[in-house]
């Protein structure tokens, strides 16, 4: 806190202060060693883990899962969750590239289209939900298959080929970085910042803590809670439009009709990686962040070490249970105390 | 929100509250229609039998939409219902009980019948109860990390979708089995003609009688007959109730994982049946078993919070989505059909949810 | 905020509501209520359980919406359809469940709907300072704003609730059942604040089954019988017992507890200078077969702790339990209705109720040996038998033991879950809290059954932290205070000993002096 | 009674009229739809259905999914076309399938994938598995110089063809390039982005890598990609078996050197073509003239097998020929 009135004196500024959980939980810390062991780890027993052009693909890989998963951070802690954002994402990128393909469009225009798309879709699953009294996993399976069904409609049995280099900015290539870092991480860094922001310090993030600890309760408070839910719905749309440019931008020159696929479930292991409780009501988007990251370094890690490819997703799976376990272990120690 | 209309005013002076007003059997049957899944979706199967046998009687179906046809896609629901019941178990076990590494056990599961029976060659029956053993163990840490760790299932459950995937193709050198004794196994799913009736029934696939009936009724004589089902029902409804009700939580949540392992390794050898070949992809390929699973079981009226599920609702939404799929590919040609089986399998699932989730509050519904 | 600046002319009503009804589903929760409610009163509101109090107030704050009728606010027709249109005229509620969001802190639940803002961002040192008063009000420690609310007591969470429901100018407060789990100290500070409210014009609507404290908070009464609003008195022209004919609609019997019965038999449980932690230490108490003994203590005392720590539902750290003659300590409740013991929990929807499961379902469910006729399965015919049999016995008011055990009222409710401890017979029952949020009726009914089966022979062990239900039906009271046994009675203990007792010696003067409750309306109320 | 199965003879009960009027009707099961290796064979298909007039018919599922296959051919075999011809994701489970559609009357067939175990009459191959596997390495170990370190990037563990392809590609480099090594084969599924990354991976792990494999069609751009990226572009050369349109890019900026295929169009004609002669109970011979294109198409009597002929290198000399 740095805004504390002059006239509050040191017990209530105390309080203040701790009023709120800690800004860096517990969790994040353990994933930030578990993430730095690795890295180390793989430093010294592969011959390039830590080079520029090993970490530099791996933050592009990270972006567009750790972008959605802020959105899906913001929709967990309302107690929901969205299975469709494979199929959104797939619907998002299609249009974006034939749009490309078809009309020399700038870049603001392509991921203006790619964000305004994903936000309809994000509607329409946040008012099926908000409005319609049935649980978000279910709408939202169903949605998945209609989202599905459209982008394969729009693919039309063909792959888009020949996608310009409109979005090369926020590619894996030498266009996509300033200063070695690349942009698309960048963006996607300063998003979970905002998120942070946004979750701790105003009325609508706290809102969304509420609305997932007792959604009865925050109505009867008189927490708006319906319109509170379709916008976390509406906004991870957003936020998978523009991860539908990153994945464009990441890719070969030709779309196919595998674009986002299961990319669901990879982005609901980084939020439940990064300490968000399932249940709803507790959890962090910078852990998001880091749950993505500890995926991805799983994953290159064991092709880069030379292990058969897959034994990759036998780690992640380990990865989960101890990342998870240490958050249990520290949550059953603290009720004990 | 007005009272429904057909409630008529009661005699104030009755000593309870609780009115049980007489109505007519049309509006009683129309309640049932939109707040009851099991109706709903019986209704819905009488619909598409109906508009099939009349778009078929006009000529507009490029096969004909009969009772062999309905009988031999029964194959593909023998898998799906399996699972759904799996499913149901595990979801109204509660406390956001789900099962995402179905799949992934029918496809290890499947590679250790196909070794113990194909490539040891063991006979049929140790075969399978080993198969069955390690489908229960495979489920058993499900249940230990949900259960007793404490781990969310959706997370403990993801963890094990990645590693038994991951596994299947590493033990099995990613190669499928299908040595002899696996080609022949076919003989347990294909078609048969039943003794005596037989001759003027449909052909209806072997494994809907070695499989999905047997497994059908044990779900639910275990979920309505038995104490086990009372106990599952109860910490599904609230956990915490269960508990001072001294039920045992922990042993009857880690069972119901252990459940899903063993009817997800009964799917994986009626699978290895199926195709007459045991892969590591089985139960992961495309877009694995285990979401369209809990999709036919929501479907089916599972709540996903927990403590309310029917296995007659599962086996109906499995029928539904079955033959459904099946009616599309004859009426619409190409790639198409199949792309228009994903759009319908969704505006099914949000469309029987959000009546049922509308008219609930109607009708004061819970 | 309307109301509290503009207070309405004299005589004229703050709030009117007329010819209210709603029905859920086919339940007719409401079938014709009037209420009027003046500016600066305190107009309370009783009935039976499931009369259709909280469904009344609900109407008025938003949480349901009534099926036909008019409110009027302030002499103005007004359409309340959602919590916000109520909380924007200023009515605040605090409910009989306790609706709070266990993950975050005291502080933040106080204020989520109402956060204080500055350029878009939460003022959160604002808030803070605000907490300290509230807290004060409500007489909570300064240090608990920062603590989750989910590690409270449910006692401590009702205190929130009000604090809540303080924490906006209000000009309608509504509290239901407020009192059904504090202590008779913090009633007093609830008191106290009810008083300072209508000084200032707030109108206050108060539900309540203890219809003593009515005299000595409330101006008005409305009483409420199967969905209707029978009259709307002054306090002052009534009794107790005057009410609780009206409630019921005839008259109330009762008897305490009699003595002749308690020939007592071999102690059935002994604890030995048993503790948990710092939950509790150092008790001992003994119950023999027949015998029934009462602990009463305030929020805090550890009594709670200890009837469960009995249950296996709090770990034993220190200290012998002695059950049937052995040493025992069981893991969980499993193990300790193995043995024959069988526990009603305090909190009913929480601890206590399968709530979208149907009552014979709720009945059966801790005692799925006696449903089988063969041992794994469950025998349908028992089960309706079973169920039939506790509907008839514990006079249950439903339908059919079909009914989904979520429409019934608290009071109803609670005696499903009793039945449920009687299936099979306990050798020790324990009853925390057995009679709260019950009406009169229902109270007494639940008395003579707990007394019936003391004289059968079971040992009963009672935790409450209502007075009169202690002396009442208890053969020995023991006092708790702060995790020890501060006391011991006979049952012929006066209320003031017990009070000096539970809230140590400079307390108890206070309370005794502040709650000048008359022995023999109490008795009255009774029978 | 319910069934018809004793009442309406056997191919075409209540399917009848799917042919047209007495059209023959020639059904394709592709592995997975919508993707431009088989949506060409479906062009090269209809374009000999238009040719020599028969009926073609094409569906596939959605997923390269074993299951969602079998659901199409069983709706095939309700419809009671006159040939079936599939491109099995499973070989081993669509034998079974196959042995109910010839029980019903209908010629079965293989095309692209074959199910050696079935009771299909013929397969219709594109290149031998030799010449691609072959021709995916020699390929390669031109634009390498004949010697040092490669990597394949495969898609799916179990898809039958790729495995054997690459069973060839390791005996011939061991046997024709004792200089050249296989590193790794890691397996990035139907997923491009996958691959990208794998071939990333790749080349960190062996800094000394000069060579990279895409062995599918998402794949092949896929490690050409990750060269672009990495901006090793004659450095690390790249070979794969993509196709045409999806490759343009990449070998025009040398960061694919070639991409092995074979005609696909020509395969779906050679497809079509052959499910008539089933249809109309014609014989191969051991060399037939199907279309100008296809003057020579081979018969291998033994293993029941039309080879459309050798595998075809693609460069950027070539690819504009192909619009798919
Ligand atoms: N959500 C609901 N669904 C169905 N019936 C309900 C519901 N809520 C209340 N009822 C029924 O409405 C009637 C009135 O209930 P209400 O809760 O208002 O009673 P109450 O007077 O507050 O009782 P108590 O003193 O036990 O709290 C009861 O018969 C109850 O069973
Ligand atoms: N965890 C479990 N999983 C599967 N079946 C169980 C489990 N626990 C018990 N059962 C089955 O339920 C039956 C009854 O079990 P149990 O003795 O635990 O309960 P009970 O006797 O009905 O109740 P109580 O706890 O009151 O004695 C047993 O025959 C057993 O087969
Ligand atoms: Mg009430
Ligand atoms: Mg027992």
């Amino acid at each position: 806190m740095t805004t504390t009135r002059p006239e509050t004196g040191p017990v209530v500024q105390a309080t203040a202060r701790r009023i709120l959980p800690p800004a860096v939980t517990g969790q994040e810390w353990v994933l930030v060693g578990v993430i730095a062991v690795l890295w180390v780890l793989l430093g010294i027993f592969t011959p390039a883990f830590l080079s520029p052009g090993s970490v530099q693909p791996l933050l592009v890989a990270v972006a567009p899962i750790a972008l959605v998963g802020v959105g899906m951070t913001f929709i967990i802690l309302t107690a929901g969750i969205d299975v469709s954002v494979g199929g959104a994402i797939m619907v998002c990128a299609v249009i974006t590239a034939k749009l490309m393909v078809g009309a020399d469009v700038p870049l603001v225009v392509a991921v203006l289209v790619a964000v305004v798309t994903g936000t309809l879709l994000g509607l329409l699953n946040g008012f099926l939900i908000a409005y319609g009294r049935v649980h978000a996993i279910i709408i939202t399976f169903g949605t998945a298959n209609l989202f599905q069904f459209l982008g394969l409609r729009i693919f039309g049995s063909s792959t888009v080929n020949g996608i310009p280099s409109t979005l090369e900015a926020f590619g894996r290539g030498e266009a996509g970085r300033t200063f070695g870092i690349p942009h698309s991480f960048a963006i996607t860094v300063v998003v979970v910042a905002l998120a942070w922001w946004y979750l701790r310090y105003t009325r609508g993030g706290r809102h969304l803590y509420a609305i997932g600890g007792n959604e009865n309760a925050a109505r009867l408070a008189g927490v708006r809670v319906r319109p509170r839910v379709m916008s976390s719905y509406a906004i991870t749309g957003g936020l998978v439009g523009l991860a539908a440019c990153f994945i464009i931008a990441a890719g070969t020159s030709s779309l196919d009709q595998s674009v986002g696929a299961g990319r669901e479930l990879a982005v609901i292991a980084a939020v439940v990686i990064g300490g968000t409780s399932i249940l709803g009501g507790r959890g962090s988007v910078v852990g998001t962040l880091f749950g993505a990251i500890l995926v991805q370094t799983v994953l290159s890690g064991v092709t880069q070490l030379g292990w058969p490819s897959q034994l990759g997703f036998l780690f992640v799976g380990l990865f989960i249970i101890v990342a998870v376990g240490t958050d249990l272990l520290r949550e059953k120690a603290r009720k004990k105390k | 929100m007005s009272a429904p209309p057909s409630t008529p005013p009661v005699d104030a002076t009755t000593a309870t509250n609780v009115v049980d007003p007489p109505r007519s059997w049309a509006s009683r049957a129309l309640q049932a229609l939109l707040t009851q899944r099991i109706v709903l979706l019986a209704v819905l199967i009488v619909i598409l039998l109906g508009v099939m046998t009349i778009l078929d009687a006009s000529g507009l179906l490029s096969g004909s939409y009969n009772a062999d046809y309905l009988a031999a896609a029964l194959i593909s629901a023998v898998p799906l219902a399996l699972l759904g019941l799996a499913q149901l178990i595990v979801i109204t076990s509660g406390r956001g009980g789900i099962d995402l590494s179905v799949g992934s056990m029918v496809s290890l599961t499947g590679i250790v019948f196909g070794y113990l029976y194909g490539i040891l060659e063991l006979p049929l029956v140790v075969a399978i109860v080993i198969t069955v053993l390690a489908g229960a163990l495979a489920g058993a840490v499900n249940g230990i990390l949900v259960s007793y760790i404490g781990f969310p299932a959706l997370i403990a459950t993801l963890a094990t979708f990645y590693m038994y995937r991951s596994l299947a193709l590493v033990v099995s050198g990613q190669k499928p089995i299908n040595a002899p004794a696996i080609q022949q196994f076919y003989d347990a799913a294909r078609a048969v003609e039943l003794p005596v009736i037989g001759g003027v029934l449909p052909l209806v696939p072997l494994g809907v009688f070695t499989f999905l009936l047997p497994a059908i009724v044990l779900v639910w004589l275990g979920m309505n007959k038995t104490t086990w089902g009372r106990r599952v029902y109860a910490i599904g409804t609230n956990d915490v109730a269960a508990v001072w009700a001294g039920l045992g939580n922990k042993s009857t949540r880690a069972s119901a994982y252990v459940l899903s392992g063993v009817i997800s390794s009964v799917v994986a050898i009626y699978t290895v049946a199926q195709f007459a070949s045991a892969r590591p992809d089985a139960g992961t390929s495309g877009n694995g078993m285990a979401l369209p699973a809990i999709t036919i079981a929501v479907l089916g009226g599972v709540a996903i919070t927990g403590g309310i599920g029917r296995v007659a609702g599962v086996v109906l939404a499995a029928l539904l989505i079955v033959w459904l799929n099946a009616g599309i590919l004859l009426l619409v040609p190409g790639n198409e059909g199949s792309q228009l089986q994903l759009f319908a399998l969704g505006a099914v699932l949000v469309f029987a949810a959000l009546l049922n989730g509308l008219t609930k509050r109607k009708y004061g519904g819970i | 905020m309307p109301g509290t600046t503009d207070p309405a002319p004299p005589g004229a009503a703050r709030i009117e509501l007329t010819d209210i009804h709603k029905n859920y589903g086919g339940v007719r929760a409401i079938r014709h209520a009037d209420l009027i409610v003046a500016p600066g009163e305190v107009h309370a509101l009783v009935g039976e359980n499931g009369a259709g109090k909280s469904t009344l107030i609900k109407i008025l704050s938003g949480a349901e919406r009534a099926d036909g009728g008019t409110i009027r606010y302030d002499g103005r027709d007004v359409t309340i359809s959602s919590t916000s249109d109520a909380i924007g005229l200023g009515v605040q509620t605090v409910y009989q469940e306790p609706q709070l969001f266990p993950e975050l802190s005291v502080a933040e639940n106080v204020f989520v709907g109402r956060e204080i803002t500055r350029a878009g961002r939460i003022d959160w040192s604002a808030q803070a300072e605000q907490m300290h008063t509230l807290l004060a009000t409500v007489g909570l420690p300064d240090r608990v704003s920062t603590v989750p609310v989910g590690q409270l007591s449910i006692a401590e969470q009702q205190q929130v609730s009000i604090a809540k429901a303080l924490a906006a100018e209000a000009s309608v407060l509504i509290l239901d059942e407020p009192s059904a789990i504090l202590t008779d100290s913090e009633i007093e500070v609830l008191f106290a604040v009810i008083r300072r409210l209508t000084g200032t014009g707030v109108s206050v609507i108060y539900i309540s089954h203890r219809l003593d404290e009515l005299f000595r908070i409330a101006d008005r009464v409305t009483v409420m019988r199967d969905g209707r609003t029978i009259t709307t008195r002054p306090i002052a022209e009534l009794s107790v017992r005057q009410i609780a004919e009206l409630m019921v609609g005839g008259i109330v019997t009762a008897s305490r507890r009699d003595d002749a019965a308690a020939s007592r038999g071999a102690p059935v449980l002994r604890l030995e200078s048993l503790a948990s932690g710092d939950r509790f230490h150092g008790v001992d108490l003994q119950v023999a077969a027949g015998e029934i003994v009462g602990v009463y203590g305030l929020i805090g005392s550890g009594a709670g702790d200890v009837a469960a720590a009995v249950y296996g539902m709090v770990p034993v750290t220190e200290g012998t339990l002695w059950y049937d003659g052995g040493a025992r300590r069981f893991a969980n409740p499993r193990q300790a209705k193995r043995e024959g013991i069988s526990m009603l929990p305090a909190n009913r929807s929480a601890q206590g109720s399968f709530a979208f499961q149907s009552i014979a379902f709720n009945i059966t469910i801790g005692a799925l040996g006696v449903l089988s006729a063969v041992r794994g399965w469950v025998s349908g015919r028992r089960e309706t038998a079973i169920a039939d049999d506790m509907i008839a016995r514990l006079s249950i008011k439903t339908p059919s033991a079909r009914q989904p055990i979520s429409a019934m009222s608290g009071g109803n409710a609670q005696k499903v879950i009793l039945a449920r401890q009687l299936v099979q017979p306990p050798r020790l029952l324990v009853l925390a809290e057995p009679t709260q949020g019950v009406d009169i009726g229902a109270k007494e009914e639940i008395h003579r059954i707990v007394s019936g089966l003391a004289d059968d022979g079971a040992a009963v062990l009672v935790t409450t932290s209502d007075l009169g239900e202690v002396l009442r039906i208890s053969d020995r009271i023991l006092v708790m205070r702060e995790g020890r046994i501060a006391a011991e009675f006979g049952p012929d203990a006066s209320q003031v000993q017990i009070l000096a007792a539970a809230a140590g010696d400079e307390r108890a003067q206070e309370a005794a002096g502040l709650a000048p409750i008359d022995p023999d309306e109490q008795e009255g109320a009774a029978g | 009674g319910c069934t018809s199965r004793d009442t309406g003879g056997t191919a075409d009960t209540g399917g009848a009229d799917a042919g047209g009027d007495g059209d023959v009707t020639v059904a394709f099961v592709p592995k997975l739809q919508g993707i431009p290796y088989f949506e060409a064979m479906n062009t090269g298909g209809q374009q000999a259905a238009d040719d020599l007039g028969f009926e073609w018919l094409y569906q596939g599922p959605t997923t390269a999914d074993a299951a969602a296959q079998a659901d199409i051919v069983r709706s095939f075999i309700q419809q009671g076309v006159d040939v079936l011809i599939v491109a099995p994701n499973d070989p081993d489970s669509m034998a079974p399938l196959l042995q109910e559609a010839a029980d019903a009357g209908i010629k079965v067939a293989t095309s692209d994938t074959d199910a050696p175990n079935s009771v299909r009459e013929v397969f219709v191959n594109q290149a031998s598995v030799e010449g691609i596997g072959q021709g995916l390495t020699d390929a390669l170990l031109e634009a390498m110089g004949g010697s040092g370190k490669y990597a394949i990037v495969s898609c799916g563990e179990t898809a039958a063809n790729l495995n054997a392809w690459i069973e060839v590609q390791e005996a011939y480099t061991a046997e024709e390039y004792p200089d050249a090594e296989i590193v790794d084969i890691v397996y990035a599924g139907e997923d491009q982005a996958a691959a990208t990354a794998m071939a990333t991976d790749l080349m960190n792990a062996h800094p000394d890598l000069t060579g990279l494999v895409g062995e599918c069609t998402s794949s092949a751009p896929g490690v050409a990609q990750a060269v672009r990226d990495a901006g090793k572009i004659g450095e690390v050369f790249t070979v794969g078996l993509g196709t045409p349109q999806s490759m343009k890019d990449y070998l025009e900026d040398g960061s694919s050197s070639a991409s092995i295929l074979w005609n696909v169009e020509q395969l779906g004609y050679l497809t079509g073509w052959a499910g008539l002669q089933l249809a109309e109970g014609n014989g191969f011979q051991d060399t037939n003239d199907v279309s100008e294109e296809l003057s020579a198409v081979e018969y291998f009597p033994d293993e029941k097998q039309l080879l459309l002929g050798p595998a075809l290198r693609i460069t950027t000399e070539n690819v504009d020929e192909f619009d798919y």
